[in-house]
């Protein structure tokens, strides 16, 4: 457990090294929510249809961008090596980075997506499906990138498989985190969408450790 | 070399420059405001919420004159890699963004009763926001390497490349249609606005202005002293 | 450090890439043991000492630690073990102090020794730079201190000399010295002529490469 | 001008070894794209609306996966300093490097794109709008994401901070592209825009390699 | 290789991270020189190299190619240069030999010296295995081969001998020596015993430390 703690408490540490470094997470969520109302028309009506959409979407995107460095840089510097070295199961080390890169990520990205809630006319009465929605489902999608991460590193030629697999799996968070969104917007009950988005969550929270663990020892072997 | 070249004879003279800059702001922004606040006229059309214009425009010039300042010190520091427009460089940017949320929010608050929206994605809007985002990626840039030098000169190369946007911002407005006003007060063929507007409006720009010299010398002078200190525990490592 | 452990390896045998490298080694490291291996390169130097580490997998035979086979309790070797490998595995962001401070955190070890391992290695001077300022001599120095540092039973160290200065290697071959007189055990690969102390065992894993074992795959 | 070519055609063969890059750049396109009808609810009317957009933007975020890898690789193994020694200019080296990016991950996305187009409704007027602006716009794209790459090299964060870096700068391809599409669909001539489009590119060939060839200088020294 | 090149340094000053690192350089490497940098870590050896390739910047100081600065038409400096860095600049995806080629290609350089390079350094039967495959010895043997088929007149050699195995070394020696005697000129930093051959000048830039010159920024 010490150990675990140890790990988050590192990868936290050299995140916040970098000073700017949430808020680089943060500029960049707001940069790519901004394109999309370039592309799509100014039309505050259409905006708002598709705002949901859009923060998904871009949440989605937001933690992407990390994911191919989780645990390629350790590999390349020999880090991968000591970790699996460390004592520490490589689930746990596999879960630790899933919880270090929701919280530079995910969790920034969950308090700044209100805010941009605002400039794409969202209505009013999405903001608790849409808040709950990704505080469920960001953390599913850190842990999912973790296995994507791990296999990248083990599997040097099955790179097509990884995208191939990963990507759609991430793609029921999406349908029901939006579906929350709208079913918000529309005075429509949330929950059955967020309950689902839950499940996954508690689905994710086990075996994606598991996964992400397995892949890790092929890697170092 | 300019690389030996000693700050301190700029930091003495900025030293004497602060107090007097300070003081000009002070003054300049209390009359400016006084005068434009609640002695400049209404305007015929747009009523009490004209009165915005007297924050909102001088923050968006400062926001490009910012602009150009981070560049042009950028330049000095990539051609004569003279340290001082290094810090002058760093010191500048988040000043710029600074002036430039400032004329987006008042944009924002004065496009509400204006527009009737607090946001449009028109040329000139859409320039604006992407020189705050310039900004940014510019101040995440020279902060995310271990060698602040290397940091340093990755952020010039970046300041010049966005020098693009400054003519954009200009002249989006005549380029395409927009929500957003043309040019009334410097524009070529004079200006074309009242007045008893001009003279606050003016007043008000000078604060800026001095605000901004007020700011930039403060920060370079941290910014110096921070790294004189890394320098200091560098070479006690040595020892 | 109890100073009563064995470590055997016991026909071990083992490819790369679908080619042999090596097989039929068999050795014994009792406590305060050496082992020095050397020999060409791509001879399954490095092979051999992930084998050891449990990093690696056997095509065939057993490493048994206190005469159980490693693989039973991989957590438990890990425990035992100070590991060098070819890369320094070193964040350039984190000063040479935090770096060793985040690995013995991490695998959940005394940081008592952290000080004097530093300073075996001549590097209190350097400890609090980012290791992304440090020269590649340094950067391995840092990465040997972590081993000193870890005080386990077991080192296994990957041409730990690579990019040393004479100085350094001297300070490791002291460091080496002192950890076999407390009972601990090395095996070391190197092409230099490091001096792993009195009665260092010599083995080149080539040199078991001669005949080809039967296929497996 | 051998090396130039040489430089290409190892980036080349490279990607093609490797797979991964553009294998994920693909199914991220297609997955993001797909998710707009999933999300939105299969209105065709709401999605012929947005489908240049959409398309638009993804083909952007895209890119931008695998701009951060672009020189790292080079650097982190040594390679870098050797193109720098290469005594081809840093110049040609960036150009090769966009000309090369855009041959893996450009082209595909504008082949892909009228696929995808197709289960987004767009109207069929639109077709060679879209076909042409994104053939004129993703080199842009590769040009100035070639300039972000070559900036954040030895960066930490650098996936997101070379997209924070690189998104503003594209957002005048974005406007034109998206705008053409939208004419083209509504009928009116294309051709303004698709020029704009051809004179951002014409200014981005010499002017990209350039400032990317100045970043390269300080990232090796 | 004309034979009659020569390498000027003059008064060359260092700093890394806002250190000096080394000042008040200067030599002279006539045609067939050579050059060994030794001393302890961190002493400036790679920092003096990467100026000589001119991917450093010097502090002060100039150097001089046949009586021009290098800086004044880099290109040119570049296609003199046989460069080994630390790192070994390999693809794992690629073979040892299109490794090379591609590098050959790259810099606009002919191919024919490929095949004699890589069997100087006994690498021919695993010039066809992907880069990835070779244990590390390995690899800095085919970097080192790239150096050699680059047939240019400046060789820098960053730490050449690491993870050499005791044939590779001697191999690299008779190469340097046959590089040598064509007019080829050597700055090689090692702390090994690698032998440059007769003539060899030795230099520790951090014997050149001394007095730290004034403060800057
Ligand atoms: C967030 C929204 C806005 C942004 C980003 C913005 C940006 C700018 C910029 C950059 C300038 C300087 C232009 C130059 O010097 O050529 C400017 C000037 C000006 N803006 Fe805005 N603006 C916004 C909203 C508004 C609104 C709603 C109004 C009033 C209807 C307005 C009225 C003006 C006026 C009168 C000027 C002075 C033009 C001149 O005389 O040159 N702006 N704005
Ligand atoms: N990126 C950097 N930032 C700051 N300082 C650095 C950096 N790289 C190296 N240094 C410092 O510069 C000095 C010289 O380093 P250099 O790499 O030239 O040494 P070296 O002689 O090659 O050492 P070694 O034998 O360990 O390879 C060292 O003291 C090192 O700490
Ligand atoms: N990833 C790999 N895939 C396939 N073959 C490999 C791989 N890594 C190493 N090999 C092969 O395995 C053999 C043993 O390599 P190993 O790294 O153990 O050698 P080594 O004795 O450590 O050599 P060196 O002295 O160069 O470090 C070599 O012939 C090498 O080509
Ligand atoms: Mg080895
Ligand atoms: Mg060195």
């Amino acid at each position: 457990m010490n150990g675990f703690l140890a790990l988050i408490g590192r990868d936290l540490r050299l995140a916040r090294r970098q000073g700017a470094d949430v808020a680089m997470t943060l500029a960049f969520f707001v940069v790519v929510v901004a394109l999309f109302p370039l592309g799509l028309g100014p039309t505050p009506a259409l905006l708002a249809r598709i705002a949901g959409g859009v923060l998904w979407v871009t949440a989605l995107l937001a933690a992407m961008l990390s994911f191919d460095r989780l645990f390629q840089q350790d590999a390349d510097d020999g880090g991968l090596d000591l970790l699996a070295l460390s004592g520490l199961p490589l689930v746990l080390v596999a879960l630790a980075k899933a919880v270090a890169h929701w919280l530079t990520t995910g969790l920034p990205t969950v308090l700044l997506a209100p805010l941009l809630a605002l400039t794409l006319d969202l209505p009013a009465a999405a903001y608790p499906a849409l808040v709950i929605g990704l505080l469920l489902g960001t953390p599913t999608v850190s842990l999912l990138g973790t296995v994507g991460a791990a296999l990248v590193v083990g599997a040097r030629r099955a790179g097509v498989l990884v995208a191939l697999i990963v990507l759609p799996l991430t793609i029921p968070v999406l349908i029901f985190g939006v579906a929350a969104v709208e079913a918000g917007g529309a005075g429509l009950p949330i929950q059955p969408h967020l309950t689902l988005l839950a499940a996954l969550l508690a689905a994710a929270i086990p075996l994606a450790p598991l996964a992400a663990g397995a892949a890790l020892r092929q890697a170092v072997e | 070399m300019h690389r030996f070249a000693n700050p301190t004879r700029f930091l003495r003279l900025a030293n004497a420059l602060l107090p007097w800059l300070a003081a000009a702001a002070v003054l300049l922004l209390g009359s400016g405001l006084w005068l434009g606040l609640l002695r400049s006229p209404a305007d015929y059309q747009q009523g009490e919420t004209v009165r915005i214009m007297y924050v909102h425009v001088p923050a968006a010039w400062m926001a490009m004159a910012g602009y150009t300042t981070l560049a042009l010190s950028s330049l000095a520091f990539l051609v004569w890699k003279h340290p001082l427009a290094d810090l002058a460089a760093r010191a500048a940017s988040p000043i710029g963004a600074s002036f430039t949320a400032i004329a987006l929010v008042t944009g924002a608050l004065w496009g509400q009763p204006m527009w009737g929206t607090w946001w449009v994605w028109d040329a000139r809007l859409t320039s604006v926001l992407v020189l705050l985002f310039l900004y940014l990626g510019h101040m995440a840039l020279t902060n995310a390497f271990d060698d602040p030098e290397r940091g340093g000169r990755a952020g010039a190369v970046l300041a010049l490349v966005g020098v693009v946007n400054l003519p954009i911002i200009k002249f989006s407005v005549d380029w395409w249609n927009t929500l957003h006003q043309p040019a009334s007060v410097l524009r070529l063929g004079g200006s074309t606005i009242d007045p008893a507007m001009m003279k606050p409006l003016f007043l008000m720009a000078g604060g800026y202005l001095a605000v901004f010299g007020v700011a930039l010398i403060l920060r370079i002078r941290a910014l110096y002293a921070e790294r004189r200190l890394r320098q200091l525990r560098l070479s006690l490592t040595d020892a | 450090m109890t100073g009563n452990d064995r470590l055997d390896v016991m026909d071990l045998a083992a490819r790369r890439g679908g080619r042999p490298v090596f097989h039929g080694l068999s050795f014994t490291l009792a406590p305060g043991g050496a082992l020095r291996l050397a020999g060409r390169n791509g001879g399954g130097k490095t092979t051999l000492l992930r084998i050891l580490a449990g990093l690696g997998r056997a095509d065939r035979g057993v490493v048994l630690w206190n005469g159980d086979p490693i693989g039973d309790d991989r957590e438990a070797h890990a425990a035992r073990l100070g590991w060098l490998g070819h890369a320094d595995a070193l964040k350039p962001a984190l000063s040479a102090r935090e770096n060793l401070e985040a690995a013995l955190r991490i695998a959940d070890r005394p940081l008592a020794g952290l000080n004097n391992a530093l300073d075996a290695l001549g590097l209190s001077n350097l400890a609090d730079l980012p290791a992304g300022w440090l020269s590649s001599g340094q950067r391995r120095r840092v990465a040997l201190a972590r081993v000193l540092a870890g005080a386990a039973p077991l080192w296994l160290l990957d041409e730990p000399t690579v990019g040393l200065d004479i100085a350094s290697v001297a300070a490791l071959e002291r460091a080496i010295a002192s950890h076999r007189a407390g009972g601990g055990m090395v095996v070391a690969a190197t092409h230099t002529a490091l001096d792993l102390g009195p009665d260092t065992v010599s083995l080149d894993p080539a040199a078991h490469a001669g005949a080809i074992p039967e296929p497996i795959s």
